[in-house]
């Protein structure tokens, strides 16, 4: 089942998927599974499996600082391969690899849609690769039948709009604000602006993203998008309280 | 925007349409020949261009070899190449109707060029700097605060020029409607190698047009030392359709097989990868992360290379080179005491490699260095690099007397 | 050697021989023009000249009165007009077949550049410097010593200029065969006002005629900072033939009636007298002795001053006035934010004064400074002056650093 | 009786005179008088009183320090003066002014001259007036019967020296070697031939100094020269042992 068709199904049930994030090996392997187990309690719908980077230039500091230190850890892309295969083994949700692209291209792009078939991911998220250079990866992820996650943003133009339409599967991740990951949004008139415009290009289902911070930014979506997508407010919810203070993130973020 | 497989574009999509509206406002500008006359007269009034070229007499009756010439780049407005390019920005960015700019800056010299650009353009300006290198390089960080500058320590990764580039790549992203990211150095996505590049050339056209008016022929063979690459793109463009050998020289740092240093292609260590925006080589590890990069020049130590010197590199179309951290030694003190000279460190590196090769040259060959930059706002990384004991009692006594002020 | 009561010649006996030679040789060059020609190669060259005359638009509105242009002699080699009168010195001494050079430094750019002279041309070199000055600009006396010269630190009297003078006297008094004294400024005895003042012409009739290029006129008034008097010497000679005010811009120091400040014309403090081989007003007590003068910045701290100008400011062909050195910092400010320019504080004064005058003349007046220097290499003497606190933690932080290499 | 005739006088007696050196109010205008007992006792001839001067240039460093404490013990030229007028009342030998021409100029040539004669002074020295610079003075010292005292140096063309000794009164000061007071020179064929050179000139008394410090020094002038001067070698005496090496110090010199 297609990650599109996964979406629609799990909307049956609910107004507002959730999407998840975690950046792999920071603080720790066991740490991010403990996280996971947590967001599989919530019903969480999808996972972004971050693979860290020494160059994060799209994130904000708190992804920035996790990136590092995962580095540091020493965490490699096949550890972070065999912890998808951990993850998809042992979760109902779906999930998805998130990066840049330069560790797709470092390992061959074949090879790495491979090993991400291999693992259980379903497609990936490559912030720092427009749709002119990922020609042959899109190809190859299609012969593949994985996903290349496409992100619309409040600047592009309805000719942009339709442009990334056209590569878009699965669904489409819609940047709610200019900036990196992590800051607060108002949600308000512009976001839901902008998820109509998007709307208006594609029918894949719309997940919207960058500072979904709480049980308000959720009910603002209702209605609007598809699936609410939530990075920096977990880990920070996870930092200064460990599990049981990601365990009441969750819960009052899904609480209906 | 690619130059055989280096180059391209790779940003945020919240980018595009800034890179476009970039992209097409440099092509306006490239093909509108006033704004070239207005920045070629505004680089002669503001900053005193042409810059003169030199031959080093002394200099090359000392090695016996070749005659040593030398492009002033060193003389311009803000002491280095540094200027012509951001300049040339604050031209495009008053096209652009853009009132604020940024940019990144490892040893300060194009900090420094930048905020002085924006004081006499009057845009706001904010330079983002590792905190390693806000450390170590207070007195340009003096100097742009003092031209109105917000300077922002960047605390992420090895906190140095690349942490600075990523940094305000993330201001980028968000500002993109009012602000221009002014990129120092001929990397970066399409079309800043090919724009830098371009407003570099001036020094190569000055510099072809000047051989030949002083030495009534070209020179055999140019050396440039090549960080990003601007001064290097910038000097060897005068040149491409001529037979001469132009030379880039790398940062060796402390040698091949050291891993401390950071030559891109004079050593083996680099490949080709993605980061900050473009395709190019890259020191990185086998799984795609960069790696800690050293030179005894804060400006060399960079981990990529403009894509077009890449391409030419792989096409023998440039030869490249590495000059040790010793050898820049040696060859910074050499050039003080015979020219009365004082080449920036990054710039010594070209001199390095120049002075290895003429012994073995003929008397009646040239060669051209392009003198990217002076090293005498710079003190303390000159002094340290000499291991200059005085200054260090200098630096203490000062201290001392800062210390007893307070009190 | 008199221009109206001042000048002469004041010397032992022993140099008679030797000012005569030098006279001789002095008046040769003047009537060769192919000597002039040489020596206007040479700076462009090698030091980059013609430097540029620069429009202060953002300044000129915000003080909303004159048009303000800057003459840019921060841009010359060494990063001050001195290295004009330096280069023609040393050709002068190439002439005179001598192989040795000494010269006397304040704040040590004029050590600075006949150093630099002295590695171009091959010359032995000595560099007096008042143990005060050496102890306090250590930067430059690094760039001496790296250039090969040697720098004696003098520990007679104020320990400051006046003394490094009587230092270099003593030296040339014994060496004279094989030595030539660089003097730096248009001081002491003649022809070495006469002769600093012609090297630094240069400076004049390149700005009369750009301005006219330019501006398509002559400039309503001329500011100048004056301590010896050189560079106001060097852009005032442009003018001497046209309806233009020339202002001489004396250190204000502490003001007028403080007896903290080298004002030898502004204020009424100077007499006229006879030291350091020259008669002109000095700063000195009714016992004929010199008093301790003070300024903020090292190159206008001086007791006499250029006879020539000595006379003019007699006959009321230039008009003198004197900055402090709180009205100093703040224009100092005001032109790095508003224009990008870092005027070395020496300069800064004649900032001062036109930045003062400005706002009351008309939008169609024009007013023109000369920029003598460049600043930037002089971190220490302006963070001091502005009482940067950062830069006093990262002097700190440095020392601590240099303390832990050691053990 | 003019120097001249003063310097004849005492030739008869002695093969060669001596000249002394004081620098007035270093270290005291107290020390100067023991200072000038001692040299009367060793039957010196003539005294230099130099007035202190804050940029004495052609001095060596001893004088140079010397000048420098007096002025910051506050020694004014009025002090000199004085100190001149007790001098010549007290001792028997010949006074003369030596110093800087700007503590000349400020007092006003005449006035000086008027206060010179006034002290006892004969005559003055003034090593950085040229004769060029000096008609006024000259002009005005013949008329109040003061000699002024010029020197002649190793760099002179003949046609100078002709010069030099055309404006010369009372004795000549023969420079012996380039430099400032107070090194050490060598006595050899350069001083004899130096001495020669400006006895062809002039018919008046010749002076030797700088350098000159010990008891051979003398024995080599003698026969050379008329009288030999004796300045900073004085001085380091006194520096070094009071009174009593001053003492030694003139009684090893003159001894025949």
């Amino acid at each position: 089942m297609g990650l599109q068709s996964y979406i629609e199904q799990r909307k049956a049930d609910k107004s507002l998927l959730v999407m998840a994030h975690v950046v792999c090996g920071y603080p720790s392997f066991e740490a991010n599974m403990a996280e996971l187990e947590i967001m599989a309690e919530a019903g969480v719908d999808l996972v972004e499996l971050q693979f860290p980077f020494s160059e994060p230039s799209a994130d904000g500091p708190l992804f920035v600082r996790a990136n590092e230190m995962s580095l540091q850890n020493g965490t490699t892309v096949n550890d972070c391969f065999e912890f998808m295969a951990a993850v998809t083994a042992r979760f109902p949700f779906k999930v998805l690899m998130m990066g840049y692209y330069n560790t797709v291209f470092k390992l061959g792009e074949e090879q790495f849609l491979r090993r991400l078939k291999a693992a259980g991911g379903v497609g990936y998220i490559l912030p720092d690769l427009p749709i002119e250079e990922a020609g042959s990866l899109h190809a190859l992820s299609a012969e593949l039948g994985l996903e290349p996650i496409i992100l619309m943003t409040p600047t592009n133009s309805d000719e942009r709009l339709a442009q990334l339409a056209a590569a878009a599967r699965g669904f489409v991740y819609v940047v709610a604000r200019k900036g990196v990951t992590g800051s607060k949004t108002q949600m308000g008139d512009d976001v839901a602006a902008l998820v109509a415009r998007c709307r208006a290009h594609t029918d894949l289902p719309l997940g919207v993203g960058f500072g979904i911070s709480d049980r308000s930014d959720m009910e603002y979506l209702r209605g609007h998008a598809d699936m609410a997508i939530v990075g920096t407010a977990a880990l920070r919810a996870w930092e200064q309280g460990g599990a049981e203070q990601l365990r009441q993130f969750f819960s009052d973020l899904v609480a209906a | 925007g690619y130059y055989g497989q280096y180059g391209g574009v790779f940003l945020p999509e919240i980018l595009q349409a800034t890179v476009n509206e970039l992209l097409e406002c440099f092509r306006q500008c490239k093909s509108d020949p006033t704004f070239w006359a207005e920045f070629v007269e505004l680089m002669q009034n503001y900053s005193g261009r042409p810059t003169p070229i030199t031959h080093m007499a002394n200099l090359s009756a000392h090695l016996g070899g070749a005659q040593i010439y030398v492009k002033r780049e060193d003389l311009n407005h803000t002491g280095s190449h540094k200027i012509n390019n951001v300049i040339g920005q604050g031209l495009l960015c008053k096209r652009l109707g853009k009132s604020r700019v940024i940019a990144e800056t490892g040893a300060g010299q194009h900090g420094f060029a930048t905020a002085t650009m924006a004081a006499k353009f009057g845009l706001d300006c904010t330079i983002y700097m590792g905190a390693v290198d806000v450390a170590r390089q207070r007195p340009n960080v003096f100097w742009m605060e003092n031209m109105g500058a917000q300077v922002v320590a960047v605390q992420d990764g090895q906190k140095t020029l690349k942490d600075a580039i990523n940094e305000a790549m993330r201001d980028w992203v968000t500002n993109m409607a009012d602000t221009h990211y002014v990129l120092g150095t001929a990397c970066g996505p399409h079309p800043f190698p090919e724009m830098v590049s371009w407003f570099q050339s001036i020094v190569g056209q000055e510099a072809r047009a000047q051989m030949l008016e002083q030495t009534g022929r070209l020179p055999d063979r140019i050396y440039a030392c090549v960080g990003g690459g601007s001064n290097a793109m910038g000097i060897f463009q005068g040149f491409f359709d001529d037979d001469v050998e132009l030379i880039g020289c790398e940062a060796g740092g402390h040698g091949a097989g050291s891993s401390l240093h950071a030559a891109r292609l004079a050593y083996n260590d680099a490949s080709v990868g993605i980061a900050q925006g473009f395709k190019t080589y890259f020191l990185q590890n086998d799984q795609g992360n960069m790696n800690e990069t050293h030179s005894i020049a804060a400006g060399l130590d960079y981990i990529g290379i403009n894509p077009i010197l890449a391409y030419l590199w792989e096409q023998d179309k440039v030869r490249f080179l590495a000059a040790t951290d010793d050898e820049v030694r040696e060859a910074l003190k050499l050039t003080m005491r015979t020219e009365g000279l004082i080449p920036a460190l990054e710039t010594t590196h070209a001199f390095a490699k120049a002075i290895e090769e003429a012994p073995s040259m003929g008397k009646d060959e040239i060669i051209l260095i392009n003198q990217s930059g002076r090293a005498d706002k710079d003190i303390f990384t000159v002094a340290e690099a000499l291991d200059d004991n005085k200054w260090k009692e200098f630096i203490k006594t000062k201290a001392a007397q800062y210390q007893q002020e307070r009190q």
